[in-house]
């Protein structure tokens, strides 16, 4: 098993979903983060104070998936997030040992 | 601690004032005048209408059907004006400020509007109406005293005496207690306002010892100058006044008392930590601009209610309040505008509330078109004020009291006396038609000068007493975390899934 | 379903309205008085000053010029505070309550206080203000009857004969179609009111049910017993009144009915789920001190609103307001200060309606310094009881309805017996002038137990039958979903990225 | 850039100012009538009652002592009343509509409603006014002009001449400067509601422009038309009005022009990005609801003020408000409550203002039976709009200034010719007896013709010009960071941790 | 050591955390997700315009601990979070090369 | 590849950031989170009603960088975001498989 774990950016998190389901994902869990790389951030100015705001507000989109289904979904996330501009983000992938589901002790594959 | 001295002292005051009250003073009785005829009856009714004395000019040709009472509309007014005054404090300037602080520190910006709430309704019931409205220190008005001409009396302490009937020192058809009711308003908002300065680091026990000491030492010494009957800087109204200054609502004793005051007690206080480096950006513009409007609908009751009658003049008030604000409002944003192609909601906010502070002094003694003008001018000044002139003293006045109170008023002190005309106010004619237009703005200076000094020097005075005393910062661990939690025990918002 | 049935009633009433209007009884034509002399006319006129009859003192001396037409400044005035007194509830109380819930909840308070407004505007309008100030109960007023003495009459059903015209049962200047909409408001907020205790977990539906038996059974009963003018315990107008009691503005009919009420509800309501396990800090103290403020402006509208005239005694109900408000806050929070350390802005807030709350009846008929002793015993009763005695007794009065209105009006109609002076008030020397000062007491304790016992058992028959025919409360599902998504399908924030 | 553009306009517009108002023209002298009697004094007085004129019926037939005075109740309750509708847009409708929009385009809202009071003020004082309420375009008022039936006059320009006086062309009791500044504040909010309609994607440049000429192009003509006293459509007040229709505070005036014109140009904006598939959803319906609440409460400034006097006519207008704004929340949300299960927040809120804008134009002309008719419709037609329709034709009116506000409106001024009656204001017995309760209802159609025709007309034509000078939408790009940041610099809220 | 990871019903949070300190497990992370799954979101509708939200709230508690307490831990947060409907989420374990105690500049299990 | 997740007190942001950019890592992401830890919560009194809070503002600041920098990177870390005081907070270091760059498709340690 493995998850994926992308950085997005927000609008783009119901495509991403949509991408997802269409692999017959059923589960996933976002949160919402900000991100700092090379996408210029925004100046806010309050009367005479300026503040550079570098983060950006991303989107985590984290998906358990069995090992089989990696490399398909990574395509698909990135596919469906991509628009081509500096701050589309990352798909990172990890090794998970284990996944339980709470509701019924099923482990493995069948947890997620 | 400074709570449970207050309490003592609250219980002290309580009694004395049952005491005090007891033994009301038996009343010298005049001459009672003739009853009025029918037709001095009816030129009584009509000068409700005129906005001027019943009985005769000075009240004792004849014994008035209608004396002692209040005239409806004019009561009215002044009580719906004293509301909207409370409501530019609560909520409205706790929004206003309390939008602009960080997050962790909204609640205390609130707890610091409501207790001075608190406290000065009962200095004002038990000491500060009479301090500043009273005349008992001046025996003889034709002959004015040092102390009588910086404060008022101990006639009207535990507001002894003061009822429905109105006290035609200061109006004629308005019941004396919602005018105290009304001065009251403007001794809360005053003190609230420099809070602005101070925030997110000044102790809360310190917000109350120097706010209660500042209102003694500054606040009833300028209500009484400016606005007492026997005030030394009351030009109107007092033939005697040795500064002949006008302030229709609160230039000095409101703006630049707490402005300048707010000044010199950040400068003692020093900066927030972080201050330079950390983002200190308003949490809520949202709540600020609420604040801003309901400072501005409040604004209203302040200047239109200072006219003490619903008449033209306050008619006028009105008029000159509106134009100020909108213009700039609109001015300062648009300064944005061109400066930096970003027109900001604070932006509008800063300028509508400057707007406001400079046609306060002015506003029901000037026209329309000059109040335009003063608009202009209060979307400009404080504008580069608050924008480059603070950067380059680098003082850390948080929420701008500074720039805009105290540049405010004191810019309004002075377009008062120059745009000042008998045309928008004949009471001008009464005690100053020989300088209106002409040397008025030499007063105002001198007024001007007596403020700042009052504000300063007391500041100076007062912040080194509590800092001495109890300390005026807060500690560098409780303001990293926020006042709101370690002050008050509170937080702001409590959002998260959980709850 | 309750929705459905609300509407079918509306319906119900409205074709009943069209009916009975058109059927306006001819009233008998009393002799017309003489025209007024030059003399009489300017006597009428000067009555308005001194808020009293024209057309000589039972109005039938003469025929008045300006009979039938109100004062502009009495009216005024009274326009005003009926809007200021509906910006207590909209949204004065519900961002008060609505700040004190969990962040699930808060639409669901809103929705019931704005539910209960648009229900009793039509209760109200249909038969509510004829219930509560109609006459024709009552055929002989000097022969009270058990039910005039209860309840008004149903001259006044939707408002028949309700003009700009006073009603001088009421008021000599005041128009009877603003008065009926002063009213209006206090019978919106009262049971608005009860919303705090069961808040989080009363179903939506049995709230509409419960406030709909709850005007007939408790608040039209108390409304006419205290302020009609043939009701029993109107002690200060109505000369034949059984229980000489005097409430200026709602001790027992606004805060003791809902309060008690409430805490019977909450009881037979069961406490919220995790109860004293899980977090129920309020989501919003930023929402609940604007509500505060907004309800400490509003209720000038309700106390000094209540003289009905903008004359001196409004003004002093003015000033006791502030007064007690002030003190209250400031002792509610020193209080804190002392014991824990930390004065609170929620202390501060809830100081201040406490001291809102028991002034209520005193308000015009004390005098300030009366006030200021009011104010401290407003912060520091309900204060023990909000923070001791409930948690001994354990029930889940969710936001203090019970802690601060109920002690609170009950506490307040106690000391309005034990403070209230014709120095005040000249109108406690008409009826009540044996026993002001003296046993005026002993009629309040009585007032105090026909209201206790009306809402005790009033409530615990209309919530049993609302558990019997809809339920009282929410499924456990839908309480820890939160009302405002299960019950309104609404979030109260969605602050997230991707909206 | 606009902005520029706009300040120098500015100083243009002062400069002018100056010049003008220095060449004030010199009025030819009437003869003066004989000074008044005893008696004649004492029915000047009665007069304030009646709120009729002074000096006789015509104000010529003898010389009133209280001439060119305003009757302080009515002064006090107008001063008050144009605070509350400013109150209505700032915060209110800012509230309302920045509740209902997503979070990062809150302040848009915000700047967009403060940007248009800061330049509709402007516009005013040096023109606007004039433009309605001047007559200079009409020499004779026998004799009606197409351009004076249209628009008023250069008569006061830079408010020139308006002082504390009464203009009894409008009102015999209230200082013609307070009246100019009660309906500056029906021009601020006429031009904010269009807002609603473009939220979310109009360039801010862009609805300052379009704002400037839809004042001059829609709203100065419609306001005299059917306000100015030689406006065409003034059937009460102008006997030789073309179009004989009534509209007692704005119901094609305000309702109907913004409401129309906002749907012409949402459609020529174009939707939203994302709109119907991403989520819009309000985020914060608490912001709503308090909005609501203001707007209600400052909509008795706006109806009830429209009567110009503290009357018996005011005090109607405030309960046919009431039972109109009450029923028709009431309604609407027991609608959904029957469709859908779940009664809302936004149900109620929609409800309330739907009530309040179908009443407007007829809150003096009804009575209270006839509101709670007008509420029910009002509950209703707007639901079935809002709820249906709109989803039906597909354009994207962002937060249904159509739907509630032109629809509402329409219907509102319609009902008013249908329900309108004489025993509710006996004003309408003047030039509209013979057509009261009989035809005005056409009279009202063509009104309503009138109105669609300018706002729809007007609307294309400027959007047009607008579109083609800069531009009506902000970027894509723009529009998906949300206008804050990217066209003001700021955000809203700022809850992170770190700050 | 080992991440243990779980998604729980935010309600459940106080219950899953006394299970962990009764473990003796002194420290842990949670933070607000949002989840997507089997469990049904509801429907939101604001006027005309309806929205479904399948986003639904969760609380995401992440504890790291030595390799030998993973089976206990684990099994303490599925006890304690389960309430046998849909929805009651999942434990995710993952490898962790290292932790560092930023205070001492300990690692390894000292630092958890 | 490796992850470094580090919990650290809010107000060490800027500095953990500036630290990182010292070693020219320009990109990461980071989420706002409550911490349990030894670090003493506070109380809250509402009325009558006291409220213990035990989870405390935190900084989640995940970065994922190429192996060879995973000393130097922690240490950066650990050194900016130390106060001394209990709460400081943790380093955790996790093994990663992939990363991806959604713009571009490129993968490995040139993703990050
Ligand atoms: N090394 C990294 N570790 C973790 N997150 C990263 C890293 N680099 C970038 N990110 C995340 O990816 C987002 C996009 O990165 P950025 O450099 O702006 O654009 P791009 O992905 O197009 O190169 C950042 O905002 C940040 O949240
Ligand atoms: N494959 C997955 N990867 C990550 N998180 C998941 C995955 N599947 C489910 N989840 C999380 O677990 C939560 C519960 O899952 P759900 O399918 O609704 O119920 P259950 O756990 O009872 O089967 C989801 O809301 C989501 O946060
Ligand atoms: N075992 C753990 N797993 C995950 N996070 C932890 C763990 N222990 C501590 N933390 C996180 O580290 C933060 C600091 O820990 P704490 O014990 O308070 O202080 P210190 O790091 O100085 O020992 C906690 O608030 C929590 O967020």
């Amino acid at each position: 098993m493995k998850k994926i774990e992308a950085i997005i950016k927000p609008f783009k998190l119901e495509e991403v979903k949509d991408a997802l389901s269409d692999l017959g994902l059923e589960g996933m869990t976002v949160s919402e983060v900000k991100g700092f790389g090379r996408q210029k951030g925004h100046t806010e100015i309050y009367r005479g104070s300026e503040y550079t705001v570098d983060f950006l507000p991303k989107i985590k989109v984290e998906v358990v998936i069995p090992d089989d289904l990696v490399e398909k979904a990574s395509a698909a996330i990135v596919a469906a997030a991509r628009t081509g501009k500096i701050g589309d983000g990352k798909v990172f992938i990890y090794p998970v040992d284990e996944a339980i589901r709470i509701r019924t002790d099923e482990t493995g594959d069948k947890a997620v | 601690m400074v709570g449970v001295r207050l309490v003592l002292l609250l219980i002290a005051v309580i009694s004395a004032s049952l005491l005090c009250t007891s033994s009301v003073s038996a009343q010298a009785a005049a001459p009672t005048p003739p009853a009025a005829t029918l037709e001095q009856r009816v030129t009584d009714l009509e000068q409700y209408f005129q906005n001027a004395s019943v009985g005769g000019p000075t009240g004792t040709t004849w014994t008035s059907k209608i004396a002692g009472v209040p005239g409806p509309g004019d009561n009215a007014w002044l009580i719906v004006a004293s509301a909207l005054v409370l409501f530019m404090t609560l909520p409205g300037l706790g929004l206003f400020y309390g939008g602009l602080v960080r997050q962790k520190n909204v609640l205390s910006v609130l707890a610091q509007c409501l207790s001075i709430a608190g406290l000065v309704i009962i200095i004002w019931w038990a000491v500060g109406y009479s301090l500043a409205f009273g005349t008992s220190f001046t025996a003889d008005r034709t002959h004015p005293t040092l102390l009588g001409s910086i404060l008022g009396g101990t006639d009207y302490f535990f507001l002894k005496g003061i009822t429905g009937a109105p006290n035609t020192d200061y109006s004629y058809w308005v019941s004396q207690n919602i005018f105290s009711m009304f001065q009251l308003m403007f001794a809360i908002i005053t003190p609230a306002l420099i809070v602005g300065a101070v925030a997110e680091r000044m102790k809360f026990s310190a917000v109350l010892l120097f706010v209660t000491l500042w209102m003694f030492i500054v606040y009833l010494p300028m209500a009484h100058m400016v606005w007492g009957i026997t005030g030394m800087m009351n030009g109107v109204w007092n033939a005697t006044a040795s500064i002949k200054a006008i302030d229709f609502a609160g230039g000095t004793v409101v703006h630049m008392s707490s402005g300048w005051s707010a000044l010199i007690l950040c400068m003692m206080l020093g900066k927030r930590l972080g201050f330079g480096k950390e983002h200190m950006a308003p949490h809520s513009m949202v709540l600020c601009m609420v604040g801003t409007g309901m400072l501005w609908v409040g604004w209203y009751g302040f200047n239109a209610g200072s006219a003490l009658a619903a008449d033209g003049i306050a008619a006028n008030a009105f008029v000159t309040t509106t134009l100020a604000a909108g213009v700039a409002s609109f001015v300062w944003a648009m300064l944005e505008y061109i400066i930096r192609k970003k027109p900001s909601v604070l932006g509008f906010c800063s300028g509508a509330v400057a707007g406001l502070v400079v046609i306060t002094p002015a506003c029901g003694f000037v026209t329309p078109n000059s109040a335009v003008i003063i608009g202009i001018l209060a979307g400009v000044i404080p504008f580069i004020f608050v924008m480059k002139l603070k950067g380059i003293f680098g003082y850390d006045d948080a929420l701008d009291t500074f720039g805009v109170h105290a540049v405010g008023g004191t810019l309004g002190a002075l377009v008062t006396g120059i745009f000042a005309s008998v045309d928008a106010n004949a009471n001008l004619a009464t005690n100053l038609k020989d300088i209106v237009g002409k040397t008025l703005w030499l007063e105002q200076l001198k007024a001007i000068g007596v403020t700042l000094m009052l504000s300063i020097v007391g500041t100076i005075i007062i912040a080194s007493i509590v800092k001495a005393v109890i300390g005026l910062r807060a500690s560098p661990e409780v303001e990293t975390e926020g006042l709101d939690l370690a002050e008050h025990g509170e937080e702001g918002y409590i959002m998260d899934h959980r709850s």
